[in-house]
């Protein structure tokens, strides 16, 4: 798949609004501007984005506990993110939800999930309404994500009702402090997803080109009708689990390596470059702009309305 | 009006919305039956035969037979509603809200919550519960207390034909997710049922019999037993004032309060075991807000804080009955302010 | 591995009390004398028993909702049983669980189970145990309860543990109504479970001597501290899913073709006098004792002690 | 006696009982950490910290890190328990009872009851719970009411480093199986503890405050709420019987009668959502079993029947806090019967 000026400008604007709304989330953390638990994405952009690149309004994304980089890519909008994050009551979701349930129906976001492993069900659903469509439902997930009952049984019923659901395994090789190694009893998630009888493949989480081809034949085999794919992507997390972690499970020197020699931004920007299709200059004037974007967002989160008590008991039901 | 078992009103009214919604589906262990078996597909409708038919009229894509994975059932149910379909998901036995509890309790109910009033999940999770089939600890449990305590979901527990038709239509057409407990030892009961288009909107209690010396509340397989009871008083020339609830949540608080405030005596009768219970809710209720009107202390008869027994003498030791009911009437009436 | 007199002797008197227990039970379920729900095991007495042999009292199981195979096979006192289904408070579990729950943790017998796929979490808990005792933890689990998230966090989690558990799924190609093909979405349940990351075989389900061999190895293979395995059992079950069911997904033919050429008990007898390890004499000396028994296990059922309303709050707790 | 934090108070405690009982083991996600990671296992204990330093100490045999599977690892915790261990499993939020109740529910707590008193399960079910940092409706939920409705299970409240330590070694050393909710908030609440063996029996009231006038039940993280509330009351002269309940099952009945018998007056306090709650139960206990001596109708402060939501202001809003008691205190010592 040949990738347009525009198409590629639009990926890496979309990684790198993911990767410095990330960057700047985690310093206004530490000055303790922003409540309750944040999970940062930063490292993963090539996985959200090179996925979500393919899909439409009305294609479905659900996501996890790190919903941050899934909610852009698919097209969230960034401010109402933000204050959702600081609990705004003009918030994406009226600071009801915070970090760990942004969600945008209208856009196809089904939400960031604080339970572990409960997307994938719903993302089920969502591919009984994507096979009557004919678009897809995408399953982000973890490589802890995928040892919970939940994941299982979501991926047998897809595969018996044959729906269109692509079952994305972010494998960055941690579930908090635990290691990929020791939790996944199997040879491999993608060996133990493609015997529940559904085509499993792997691919390079940290280049955006790969995730993007790999994804896209995906994408089409279940529009076709085989039913549901699975895709583990090997990538690497920048942070700690949450905001907050000391990260003792790292091996020595691990942070510093993957962040040079793993660096999904760094990776795209080398690629394009190098073969001609864009300049460092017009990178350059897009990290401008998200710059831009993000202090735009953070400044108005920050001076952004505030819920009242009276907003609490809004919402529980549409009529009661 | 024709006469029906509440399994065959279940079914027609599934029926009815079906052909009405396209948008319609129904998924369940079952609940055709046959899948992937020598016989093949039929449409037998599940064990308590309340979907009977319905995949040879509506097809396989909306009337889905699933594996045994309820917390997919749930979760598939609930991601169709999100996104723009009805979902009917039937949970074969109430019992099995364990496995499945987080989609129904942290997703579903939360969705439009979490995310800010922006979402919709028309879901109906069909629940068969309660005793009386001997079908010991794990297949014969009244469930109302946990879902009742779960802001989010509305909760059904219709007693007759009639109102197992008005109320099922109500919860396919609501908007929000509503648990409808279907009670199993009920379904062959018989009744009038309404013709043509019927509903029933949530939070109106149904007067039973009336009177002006007890309130009795009670739901779901508890109505018959209180009815029975409120008779043996009424020969005794005690007048009950017996309401079914119809719906636990929303509440009818003021049908509830207006009857107490008459009475000045309550006692309520509840399927499940006593601590944290919807016995224990409505005396709450009342304590509070029709405290004043109160000339005894509330009674509740429920069972005992144990599992289900399986033994046919050991469940209906548990279970309430007519004679406990009437029994603890007769301690109310019988108090006086020591 | 060769069997002796005594070991054929016993092996088949086990199957057959299981046989006669069962038929007896259709019986008098059909004249209304018994309260709940029976799952009834008959035709599926090799896979109880051929596992079964080769275990101790320190030897644990765990089982399902058609539970009675599994308790006589590991040495439930019959009579003791036949009085729980009646309810009475002599039964083996007080009348207080019936045919759903008969457990007697005494013999090693963690429950029979009314909630599908529950056993295998707790199996893993007895492969704790058994870990640290040199016994082996079995988890009987059907081709339905294959399908259940506790089931496969159970597999994952032995693996990981590298506890010795044998997932023993008796496939009796059916879940209630449904055809095991199509619940099933995976090529087969064992290499599904193979890819779970344990030794997954197969073996037949009829033949009391294929299992008695086959999970012997494996067996062995787990006590040598190899972790899980898992073994499927092509059998057949020989009455409707639950007392009353009228069987019409079966084929046509299904029923009498199963009975008349897939019965565990014919096929034993057939391979034993063939190969004269016993006369049929012996046999029909054990089916006479065996059929006395069970009569007197109904006798005494029927006339037993009956629960009384106090015994309700009893056994709750042990104290409160 | 030393000075500890709560969450100090549990670690060491399961140390000593693991020290004192080789056939205790204990489970959970991340509770060594680091497993099949470079840095290797490392005993972080947990992201609470409640059991660091236990693998290096007893061994990977005994501090058991699981994948993320709740329902296999209360399942693995019963079965070691049936078979002879005594175990003790973490939940790392108690919100995630949602996907493993089955196996607390049916299983755990009816094992003994359908096995006819033939089997023990000693496990303890470790469950941090509640609101306070923000995190959403999610990880921020109280679940008393849940597991206090289910027979079977014992249900343990601690509010403070010395009642950590008692009723936690208590716990343990049970035979039967228990639910302990540990508040998040309280984890860096700092006392005096007990040296040496000490446990504190189930079903024992602790009285926090005496005083004539009014009656306040707490438990957990409203215990502080409720004493911040009855200082504030002292200075206006109103006595606050202040009971923290310790256990919830077995409730301690007689203490809250006693102390209604003597007040008239009922005020109780509760972190979850008003419908089927602790609250309930409670207030309807007191309006069977001492309705005579009640002057005033029964109030509750509770939140609203809404998931917890996540904005600070919002939160802050949901939860009880001093003020709202005491006004509730203030409504309750100002009614006069109509
Ligand atoms: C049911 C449930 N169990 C445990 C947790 C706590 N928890 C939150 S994230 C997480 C690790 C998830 O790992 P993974 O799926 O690999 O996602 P990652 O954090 O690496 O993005 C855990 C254990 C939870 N939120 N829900
Ligand atoms: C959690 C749960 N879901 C559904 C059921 C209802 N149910 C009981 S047995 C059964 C079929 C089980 O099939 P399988 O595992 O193949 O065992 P078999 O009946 O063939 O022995 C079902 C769906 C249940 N008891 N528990
Ligand atoms: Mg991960
Ligand atoms: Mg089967």
């Amino acid at each position: 798949m040949q990738l347009s000026r525009d198409a590629l400008t639009r990926a890496y604007r979309q990684m790198k609004t993911i990767r410095l709304f990330e960057d700047r989330l985690h310093d206004e953390i530490a000055l303790g501007e922003i409540a309750g638990f944040t999970h940062l994405y930063a490292g993963q952009e090539a996985c959200a984005v090179g996925v979500c690149e393919h899909l439409g309004p009305d294609d479905y994304i659900i996501s996890t506990h790190r919903g941050h980089g899934h909610c852009i890519a698919k097209g969230c909008d960034v401010e109402a993110m933000m204050k959702e994050i600081y609990g705004s009551s003009d918030g994406l979701c009226k600071g009801k939800g915070g970090s760990m349930h942004i969600a945008d129906v209208g856009v196809g976001m089904l939400g960031a999930n604080g339970i572990v492993g409960a997307g994938a069900p719903i993302a089920v659903g969502a591919g009984i309404t994507a096979k009557s469509n004919g678009t897809v439902s995408i399953c982000f997930s973890g490589d802890g994500a995928c040892n919970q009952g939940t994941t299982f049984e979501a991926m047998n019923m897809a595969v018996v009702l044959k729906l269109p659901v692509i079952f994305v395994f972010e494998n960055n090789h941690y579930s908090e402090h635990t290691g990929e190694a020791y939790a996944v009893g199997a040879e491999s998630m993608t060996t133990r997803a493609a015997a529940f009888g559904m085509k499993a493949v792997k691919a390079n989480g940290i280049d955006f080109f790969d995730v993007y081809q790999t994804i896209g034949e995906l994408i089409e085999w279940c529009k076709a009708g085989n039913g549901p794919a699975s895709i583990e992507l090997d990538c690497e997390r920048f942070f700690g689990h949450f905001e907050g972690d000391p990260q003792r499970y790292r091996g020595e020197g691990e942070l510093e390596r993957i962040r040079a020699e793993r660096d999904c931004l760094t990776t795209f920007r080398t690629k394009v470059t190098e073969a001609k299709l864009l300049e460092g200059a017009d990178l350059d004037q897009i990290d401008e702009e998200v710059t831009a974007l993000i202090d735009r967002a953070v400044a108005q989160a920050k001076t952004a309305p505030r819920p009242t008590p009276a907003d609490v008991t809004q919402d529980v039901y549409i009529s009661y | 009006m024709a006469v029906k078992m509440i399994r065959d009103v279940i079914r027609d009214t599934i029926d009815e919305e079906m052909a009405r919604d396209d948008s319609l589906i129904m998924l369940g262990e079952d609940i055709v039956g046959g899948n992937g078996s020598a016989g093949g597909p039929e449409a037998i409708g599940g064990i308590w035969g309340t979907s009977g038919g319905l995949w040879a009229k509506y097809g396989g894509d909306r009337v889905i037979d699933t594996p045994i994975s309820e917390s997919a059932i749930i979760g598939a149910a609930a991601g169709a509603a999100l996104t723009g379909k009805r979902a009917i998901a039937e949970i074969m036995f109430a019992d099995f809200i364990g496995v499945c509890m987080d989609q129904i309790w942290n997703q579903v109910a939360k969705f439009r919550y979490m995310f800010g009033g922006k979402s919709r999940c028309p879901i109906v999770i069909r629940m068969p519960y309660g005793a009386g089939y001997n079908a010991a600890p794990q297949h014969s449990q009244a469930i109302h207390q946990f879902v009742t305590a779960m802001p989010g979901l509305k909760v059904v527990m219709p007693s007759t034909p009639a109102d197992t038709k008005g109320l099922l239509t109500q919860a396919i057409r609501d908007d929000d997710p509503v648990i409808f407990l279907e009670h199993k030892f009920l379904y062959a009961v018989k009744g009038e049922v309404p013709d043509g288009d019927y509903t029933i909107p949530f939070g109106h209690a149904r007067q039973v019999t009336q009177g002006d010396d007890i309130t009795i509340l009670a739901t779901g397989m508890m109505v018959g037993m209180a009815e029975t009871a409120a008779k043996t008083l009424a020969q005794d020339g005690v007048g009950c004032d017996l309401l079914d609830l119809r719906t636990t949540s929303p509440l009818d608080e003021e049908a509830i309060l207006d009857s107490v405030e008459r009475t000045g005596r309550l006692l309520i009768v509840d399927e499940a075991p006593p601590r944290c219970s919807l016995a224990t809710d409505l005396s709450s209720l009342v304590a509070h807000k029709a405290f004043a009107s109160l000339k005894a202390p509330i009674e509740m008869v429920t069972p005992p804080h144990s599992p289900v027994p399986f033994a046919r003498e050991l469940e209906s030791a548990y279970l309430p009955s007519p004679d406990r009911i009437a029994a603890a009437a007769a301690r109310l009436l019988s108090y006086r302010r020591g």
